[in-house]
């Protein structure tokens, strides 16, 4: 990185919340239209009942549920960004770790709705928390969706509050240079910061801890949403593989989506600096690093199914492979686990366009991987007659654009009221000012 | 009625220059400093001794209670309404089913440590509060360090000289 | 300090709508209206008629039943009291729909949802006071729900005399 | 007209209409109408059953109606009665529907000059007939007035005819579409008896059907079913034998031991061809010499390497045919279904009654005396002269009753022309079906759900019916309605027709039934009782026949088929299990069952045979035009290996024009196709005679079934063992090591076992099931997209390859397992374990997250995708009166909620609650699911597998026992027997 001053940082990283133009509000406003399609879909959908989903009866969770896994995916990555690398001292992730983490929360809360929009009476989902309910009841907590509701909920509240956290001392830069009304509600959010001494001790041990909490527990979120699937009994879920093998898949996925994020972003607000090729080359070989366990994990539940000997358990493989969702079958074997095996080249990985290019491709491919594991084990399952097959309907369509428009309009909201790299640990890259030198 | 109390700032440009004005200062006594900085540095803790943060016994705490709480809000709400074997019997597993409810003891560690770490944050830096103190520089969170010393009014003379020497950009004292 | 007000005001928020969801749908006292005022002070109070003498069936069936209007004719075409005094619009009602061969439209006011399986017959052979659900009626001119009969309350009172809290035993 | 609410409540009395909420809402208050004056016997909640006669086919089985408040909510047979002992068939399990049909005429109608159809008064109607009728009369044109009814017998029947021979006229034919003129014929020919014999199915060791689908449709298939289990079951080290001989794999013949997929029209040739294997090598019964020598010289001309060719079977497999058919006595051949209605139907079927003369069935599994009603049928001919009679102008009044030979006639016979021409038409029907809709005025009758009357199936049954409830509409028994018009004729008739209603006119019929029967008994006791039996019976013994000289001059003509081309196939139409001849196709529960062997829904289609349709370049769900010499439908093809390659088959009864909302534009109607002409002998209609082309249209239709795939891909859900493997060692059953110890049920585990070797596939308990827990009819569309709702299904797989299907079929409904894997995944408790067992589910605390269904390995959970029990949603199921027939025992499901199978755990509780009343615990056999209810053939028990000695335990340790999907350790509850595969290369 160029030896950069605080001061340069300061304006540089401030300048990507000046008033946007009027690219930025069409786009916002596009967002908001598609988000508002979405929202009258959901209300179509509560209204008319699930009958408008192509959902049926073998395959009682589509689209929805495999948007959901997807979302809760891509969340990790913001996080192993943000908390792991941070435990881990790798410097490349303090230019990056904003983004990610917003990625996360943003990622979780697009997340977080589908279970709501996909259970068929959406005006009792509080049936489903903890708290004591009519004629002694509780909720069950032998239900996997009940784990889901606690491992989703903490992940949530932590990393919104590992944000947060995060933000405060940026909040404060921003006070600091802010004028008017903006300048009350960053001192609000920036809660007094000062960065005294004082704070910046119990600050930094706080954080630690924090991304040291972070750590298991976004281990502990993919293996409890792949739990969903692999406490069941249904072929092709009913697999002890799931929970590494889904983590490592959300990393991968989210990794990508993180790419996906950061490339225009640094484009549009001209953070080459800040985000160079170097930070995405790091993020493209910890690609390759997933997409080595991917291939292990498909070639392991291959393997498995087929050296099993489960009938069943075949079949669902060979359905997957040949069966009317064999399309997004090889889609998601070719894009999660061939492609990304590019990134061995130095070339390929150091440009941007088949970074970018490749971080899509990944993610549709992790998308196509929960839409095969959940619908095609489901089409087929163990009793012919019931087969049938699923197609999203076009209220699912809109729904996942309108929940897609969320995410983005969430971040760009983040975009411009917040700093989308974090000042101060861009400082800490930075060697302070020192008297000597400036003699020299 | 005790002696008449006044806060000098210093406010510095190079880092060498402040660390070195902290430790001038605590050589010579003063005690009740406080140091600002746009970014966390070690060596400033390191200079001021301070002790280690009690945050972690926060987290700690916090991580426990919620794995009890997690596992005894399981078990108990489990056995509350007793159909067969002491609660509502599902697939015929055991009412209290050790596995999961350890899910639950994981989960609510995490949220009750994270959240008490966030909440002995708060408590040890006296945060959350409306506004800065009084005296903060909006400078600080840019590129300045900035000391503040609070020292009987007479003496706030010596300290000036000190930090005039170590090469402040800034001397201001303040009443309070 | 303004944070911390947030948080209580949120965690007020939050309470309120626990509580608002509480206390709906508890099917809390609605006195209406009846086509007749038929007062059960008079009736089971004054003149301490057995609740099972009108209610016959409650003994019987899954459904207590109202009274056919040739079961309140019988008495009121006897009693020679009815005829002596003219302020008695009830029973003159009474007679309206007797002559007029119309049922009188009750309104109800005690109801369960209709997925639940309840039993009048279950609960009176038991010797269940018919007060215990239907609260002090004899001491009612217009009948009213005072007792809220919810899941909590049969679970508690299936949970204290040891009957059967299957779910099954109550919701169909 | 809507229906009076008021006035029904007044009935009903307190309990009201089930509503349909699921959650907790503010509901508008609710009104308690209480009675008037209480009726006698009648507390409200509790349910009265009423015993009365199904009415919805010729066969006449008891039927007993439960009514709650007045309102008739549940089917069954009737334990009692002796044709079918407590069972119904799908059919009869629908009959609520035809009550409850919105589709109903509701008040009488008349035809305007415009063709429309308005509301008169009940007065100002049977006023323009009488009048008519006076008119008639003055002029001397009574015999102009012809009567079409269905078949009738006893009281209505008689008054029909008192009533028209006393106006003048003996224009009366009871008209059946399948009347079986070519069976009755051959029995006068043969035996000299106009008459259908009593089949002793039970009593056969060796059953051979000459496409008789007895199963299905053919004259009392409950009963049949009944004795063909009971043939079937496993006894002694054997099981009965049953061939089954036609151009298609129908149900019937799916439950063969080995479907023979003879040449159509050969099938005399085959009978012949047996029997001179028979007497040729000497296994026939004495018979008196002379006899002998002419039957043998009768069936010269007829043997076996000449009948191979005629027929396309192996000679061989005539000559071990003839037999195994001589060997297991008793035996039984069965003929005259529709499958053998060709130019020489009437022949074939004398062939069939000298095969099972030869072997002595006659007298024995074959009996004359208790024969069946069928014989009072007019012939397809008959109706021919109706017509005739029509056209000339000689029919002034034709009156109608329950019947619609618009629909069911072939076209080609031009009924429609001579209705036209017929002055006044009145008719009768409850429904606006094709006839009834070219009426001039229309007198609804009740349903038979609504009425007095009697019925006699056949000799000795006297089954009575009596309203089960008030009747619903401003309709009129027609009964009423004919003595009404006696009365408003001149004082000669009317004094002949004293009676001031139908019921009083069936009470003096019956009195001379008394007398004839129990001349003993007072008439109050023997009345109540047939009331309370429904009906009365006796004894009546077979009586001995002998040849008729006539047979000898049988000679067996080659089939004659008409065809446009010579590539035409065969066109085999016949009547479905589900729809018979068309008279139910406003049922949506009939819609809505899958047909047994296709397993389509809410349609009609052409069955062909993948090798014909390759030829022909036709796939699955092309629409084909179907030309025949006498006309052409447009059907979508349904390929299938259930019909010859040389053959298509189209079922009868789809193809409304009118018929209300649930019949009309479904199909084609296939009578279009059919000849005119008569069977020479039998005057019956030639349905198996003509040949076909198919081309195609272009046009594609979805042809709709809930079955994902047909075969079990080797998965062992449907199971069968050989005979020979019965018996040889049973099998311990090695509980599997459990990571959980097992729980407790403390009272009761209930339980139930379905043996596969009984169940024939019929779909009964789908239906029964439907009426018993307010399933909703969700509609093709919802079909085709995965919406069923059944909540119990009837799996059909095909094993073994095309040309020698072996069909299974498996009653697949909720386990109730033990481990159920759709419990513990629920977040909210909605579904769990009972202390008896049950696997509960709890519809108001269910938030839909549909996990359980998921996680069911049967996928026997079904989910409210819509709104089906808000009568203001779009999707409403049950559109008044339909809504009427709900169970108030069981709720009716809300949108976004899971429900399935209970155990009918409402029955459940009803009979915990009658041992609790009389201080005793549940009695074995005492609770019985809807569905075990009306199986035909009892496949399913119920009970408690807690109790050692209960039928369902001993069941759960018989050594033909398994459990699908065992190796999963869901524990299910339910015990499959294996169905019992017969060698037929011994035989």
């Amino acid at each position: 990185m160029v030896q950069l001053s605080y001061s340069q940082i300061n304006r540089d990283l401030l300048k990507t919340m000046s008033p946007p133009g009027r690219v930025y509000y069409t786009i916002l406003v596009l967002d908001l239209l598609v988000l508002a399609w979405g929202i009258f879909a959901w209300g179509y959908q509560i209204r008319t009942g699930m009958g408008v989903t192509g959902l049926n009866n073998p395959v009682g969770w589509g689209v929805y549920i495999a948007t959901f896994v997807f979302w809760i995916g891509i969340a990790h990555s913001g996080t192993l960004i943000s908390a792991i690398l941070f435990l881990f001292r790798v410097k490349w992730r303090n230019a990056v770790y904003r983004t990610a983490e917003a990625m996360t929360v943003f990622a979780l809360v697009v997340a977080g709705l589908f279970p709501l929009i996909h259970i068929g009476r959406a005006w009792l989902f509080y049936w489903l928390l903890p708290y004591p309910q009519r004629g002694y009841l509780w909720i069950n907590f032998r239900s996997p969706l009940v784990w889901d509701v606690f491992a989703v909920g903490t992940y949530l509240i932590v990393s919104s509050t590992f944000f947060f956290t995060g933000l405060v001392p940026d909040l404060a830069v921003v006070r600091d240079q802010a004028t008017g009304w903006r300048r009350r509600i960053y001192g609000f959010l920036a809660q007094g910061w000062m960065g005294t001494d004082h704070q910046w001790r119990h600050y930094s041990r706080a954080y630690l801890f924090l991304a040291a909490l972070a750590t298991p527990l976004v281990i502990s979120v993919h293996s409890i949403v792949s739990w969903d699937f692999a406490v069941s009994i249904v072929p092709g879920w009913h697999s002890t593989l799931f929970a590494p093998y889904f983590v490592a898949g959300a990393i991968h996925s989210g990794l990508a989506m993180v790419l996906t994020m950061l490339i225009p972003l640094r484009r549009i607000f001209q953070l080459e600096t800040y985000i160079t090729r170097d930070h995405l080359e790091s993020i493209a070989k910890l690609l390759i690093l997933t997409t080595l366990i991917m291939v292990y994990s498909y070639l392991t539940e291959f393997f498995i199914a087929w050296y099993g000997g489960n009938r069943f358990e075949q079949a669902t493989f060979l359905y997957r492979a040949v069966g009317d969702y064999a399309l997004a079958f090889w889609f998601m074997l070719v894009f999660n686990a061939i492609v990304p095996l590019l990134f061995a080249v130095r070339e390929i990985r150091r440009s941007i366009f088949s970074l970018f290019t490749i971080s899509i491709l990944i993610n549709i491919g992790m998308w196509c991987e929960r839409f095969v594991i959940i619908v095609a084990s489901l089409a087929h399952d163990y009793v012919p007659f019931a087969w049938r097959t699923y197609k999203p309907s076009w209220i699912e369509v809109s729904i996942l654009a309108g929940d897609a428009a969320l995410f983005f309009l969430m971040f760009l909201v983040f975009a411009k009221l917040l700093p989308v790299v974090s000042i101060v640990e861009v400082k800490e890259l930075v060697p302070p000012p020192v008297k000597e030198e400036a003699l020299q | 009625m005790k002696e008449r109390t006044v806060r000098v700032v210093g406010i510095f440009i190079y880092f060498d220059a402040f660390l070195e004005a902290i430790r001038r200062l605590k050589d010579l006594g003063y005690r009740d400093l406080t140091a600002f900085s746009p970014v966390p540095h070690h060596e400033i803790e390191e200079v001021l001794e301070k002790p280690q943060s009690p945050v972690r016994y926060f987290t700690l705490g916090g991580g426990f209670l919620g794995a009890v709480t997690g596992f005894g809000l399981a078990t108990l709400t489990s056995l509350n309404y007793p159909i067969i074997a002491g609660g509502i019997m599902t697939g015929g597993k055991p009412i209290v089913s050790i596995p999961p409810f350890l899910i639950m003891a994981f989960e609510l560690a995490i949220l009750f440590g994270s959240l008490s770490t966030i909440l002995g944050m708060l408590l040890n830096i006296r945060l959350p509060r409306p506004r800065v103190q009084p005296g903060y520089d909006p400078r600080f969170s840019v590129d300045r360090f900035g000391l503040w010393v609070r020292c009987p009014a007479d003496r706030s003379g010596a300290v000036e000289e000190v930090l005039q020497a170590c090469g402040a950009e800034e001397i201001r004292r303040d009443e309070i | 300090m303004k944070g911390v007000r947030i948080v209580v005001i949120v965690v007020l928020l939050v309470a309120a709508g626990v509580g608002v969801i509480f206390l709906t749908a508890s099917g809390r006292g609605n006195a209406v209206e009846q086509p007749i005022a038929f007062s059960h002070k008079i009736h089971a109070g004054q003149n301490q008629i057995p609740c099972l003498y009108c209610h016959a069936n409650a003994r019987r069936s899954a459904v207590a039943g109202i009274p056919s209007v040739q079961r309140c004719m019988s008495c009121h075409r006897s009693l020679t009291a009815d005829k002596d005094k003219a302020d008695k619009p009830g029973i003159e009602k009474l007679k309206e729909y007797w002559e007029k061969e119309e049922p009188i439209p009750w309104v109800r006011v005690y109801d369960q949802p209709d997925f639940v399986r309840f039993s009048h017959k279950r609960h009176v052979l038991k010797e269940i006071a018919c007060e215990a659900c239907h609260g002090p009626v004899e001491t009612m001119d217009q009948i009213e729900a005072v007792v809220v009969v919810n899941m909590d309350r049969c679970v508690s009172c299936h949970m204290e005399r040891r009957a059967s809290i299957d779910c099954w035993t109550c919701h169909k | 007209m809507g229906i009076d609410r008021r006035a029904f409540l007044k009935v009903i009395g307190v309990g009201g209409a089930t509503t349909a909420l699921v959650g907790c809402g503010a509901e508008p208050p609710e009104k308690l109408i209480p009675y008037l004056i209480p009726p006698e016997e009648l507390i409200p909640g509790m349910a009265s059953w009423y015993a009365t006669v199904c009415r919805e086919c010729p066969a006449g089985c008891g039927m007993l109606v439960k009514t709650l408040e007045g309102r008739a909510i549940k089917g069954e047979g009737n334990l009692a009665h002796p044709v079918n002992q407590g069972r119904l068939c799908a059919r009869g399990q629908a009959s609520l529907q035809g009550l409850y049909n919105p589709d109903r005429i509701r008040e009488p109608l008349s035809r305007d000059q415009n063709g429309h159809l308005h509301s008169i008064s009940w007065d100002e109607a049977e006023g323009r007939v009488a009048s008519r009728l006076a008119d008639l009369r003055r002029k001397g044109k009574a015999d102009r007035v012809a009567f079409l009814t269905p078949l009738l017998s006893g009281g209505l029947d008689r008054l029909i005819d008192t009533w028209l021979s006393a106006l003048g006229s003996r224009r009366r034919l009871r008209y059946e579409p399948f009347a079986y003129e070519p069976l009755r014929t051959a029995n006068r020919i043969t035996f000299g008896r106009d008459a259908i014999p009593a089949y002793d199915l039970e009593g056969a060791k060796f059953l051979l059907s000459f496409g008789a689908d007895f199963l299905e449709t053919w004259i009392s298939p409950v009963a049949y079913a009944r004795g063909f289990a009971a043939m079937r079951a496993y006894q002694d080290g054997r099981i009965g034998t049953f061939f089954y001989v036609g151009p298609r794999l129908s149900l019937t013949a799916a439950n063969a031991d080995r479907w023979i997929p003879i040449k159509p029209g050969t099938e005399g040739f085959l009978a012949l061809g047996m029997i001179h294997v028979i007497l040729g090598e000497g296994l026939e019964v004495p018979l008196p010499q002379e006899e002998r020598e002419r039957l043998k010289s009768l069936v010269k001309p007829y043997p076996p390497e000449r009948v191979a060719i005629r027929t396309e079977l192996p000679e061989g497999t005539i000559f071990r045919l003839a037999r195994a058919f001589a060997r297991e006595k008793p035996s039984l051949a069965l003929g005259g279904g529709v499958a053998m209605t060709g130019s020489n139907a009437t022949s074939t079927c004398v062939a069939i009654n000298l095969l099972n003369y030869v072997v002595g069935n006659v007298g024995k599994t074959v009996r004359f005396g208790p024969n069946v009603t069928l014989a009072n049928l007019a012939t397809y001919r008959d109706m021919l002269s109706l017509i005739d009679a029509m056209n000339g102008d000689k029919v002034e009044v034709l009156l109608l009753y329950s019947t619609n030979p618009l629909f069911t006639l072939p076209q080609a016979a031009g009924f429609r022309e001579a209705l036209r021409k017929v002055p006044l038409v009145v008719s009768f029907s409850s429904f606006l079906d094709e006839t009834t809709a070219e009426a001039h005025l229309i007198l609804p009758d009740h349903t038979f759900l609504e009425s007095w009357g009697d019925y006699s199936p056949r000799e000795g049954i006297y089954g009575l019916m009596q309203p089960v409830m008030r009747p619903l509409f401003q309709t009129k028994a027609v009964g009423d309605t004919l003595l009404s018009l006696a009365r408003q004729s001149d004082p000669k008739i009317a004094q002949r027709f004293p009676w001031p209603s139908f019921y009083e006119y069936l009470l003096e019929q019956w009195k001379e039934l008394q007398k004839r029967l129990e001349p003993g008994t007072p008439f109050d006791t023997f009345w109540e009782q047939a009331l309370q039996q429904g009906g009365v019976w006796k004894e009546v013994r077979a009586e001995p026949v002998r040849l008729s000289p006539q047979v000898f001059e049988l000679a067996l003509k080659e089939a004659a088929f008409e065809a446009k081309a010579e590539q035409a196939l065969y066109l085999h139409c016949y009547p479905s299990l589900i729809h018979f001849d068309g008279r139910m196709a406003n049922r949506p529960w009939l819609q809505e069952l899958p047909d047994p062997m296709t397993q389509i829904v809410w349609d009609n289609w052409v069955e062909i045979h993948p090798e014909a349709a390759g030829r022909l370049g036709i796939v699955e769900g092309d629409v084909v035009t179907v030309a025949s010499p006498y006309g052409e439908v447009e059907l979508p093809a349904h390929l299938s290996g259930g019909v010859r390659p040389d053959v298509v088959a189209i079922p009868v009864g789809q193809g409304h024009t009118a018929f209300g909302r649930y019949a009309e534009k479904r199909g084609a109607n296939p009578m279009a196709l059919l000849p005119s002409k008569p069977e020479p002998l039998a005057g019956s209609v030639m349905v198996l005679s003509i040949k076909v082309t198919l081309t195609r249209t272009g046009k594609r239709h979805q042809l709709v079934s809930p079955a994902g795939s047909d075969r079990q891909q080797g998965r062992e859900i449907a199971q069968a063992m050989p005979l020979s493997q019965l018996g040889e060692h049973t099998e311990e059953d090695h509980a599997p090591k459990q990571i959980y110890p097992p729980h407790d049920h403390p009272e009761h585990r209930w339980g139930m076992a379905i043996d596969l070797n009984a169940c024939i596939g019929c779909e009964a308990c789908i239906v029964a099931c439907y009426a018993e827990n307010n399933v909703p009819v969700v509609g093709k569309e919802r079909v085709q997209e995965g919406r069923w709702m059944a909540w119990i299904r009837i799996e059909r797989y095909v094993e073994g390859e095309l040309e020698r299907p072996e069909t299974r079929f498996l009653p697949m409904l909720c386990q109730h397992c033990d481990h159920a894997p759709c419990e513990p995944v629920c977040p909210v408790y909605a579904t769990y374990h009972t202390p008896e067992g049950l696997n509960a589910q709890v519809y108001n605390r269910c938030v839909g997250v549909r996990y359980c269904s998921n996680n069911c390995p049967y996928k026997v959970r079904r989910f409210n995708w819509f709104e089906y029990s808000d009568p203001k949603s779009k999707q409403y199921a049950f559109p008044e009166p339909l809504n009427w027939q709900l169970n108030p025992d069981v709720t009716v499901r809300g949108k976004g909620v899971m429900e399935k199978c209970t155990f009918c755990v409402q029955r459940i509780q009803a009979a915990k609650d009658r041992g609790k009343d009389e201080g005793r615990p549940v009695r074995d056999g005492e609770i019985i699911p809807a569905c075990a209810q009306t199986c035909p053939t009892q496949a399913i028990v119920f009970g408690d597998l807690k109790d050692p000695n209960s039928r369902v335990s001993k069941l759960a340790r018989d050594p033909r026992r398994y459990r699908v999907l065992e190796h999963l350790n869901t524990q299910p509850a339910i015990t499959y027997l294996k169905k019992i595969k017969q060698d037929t290369e011994q035989v």
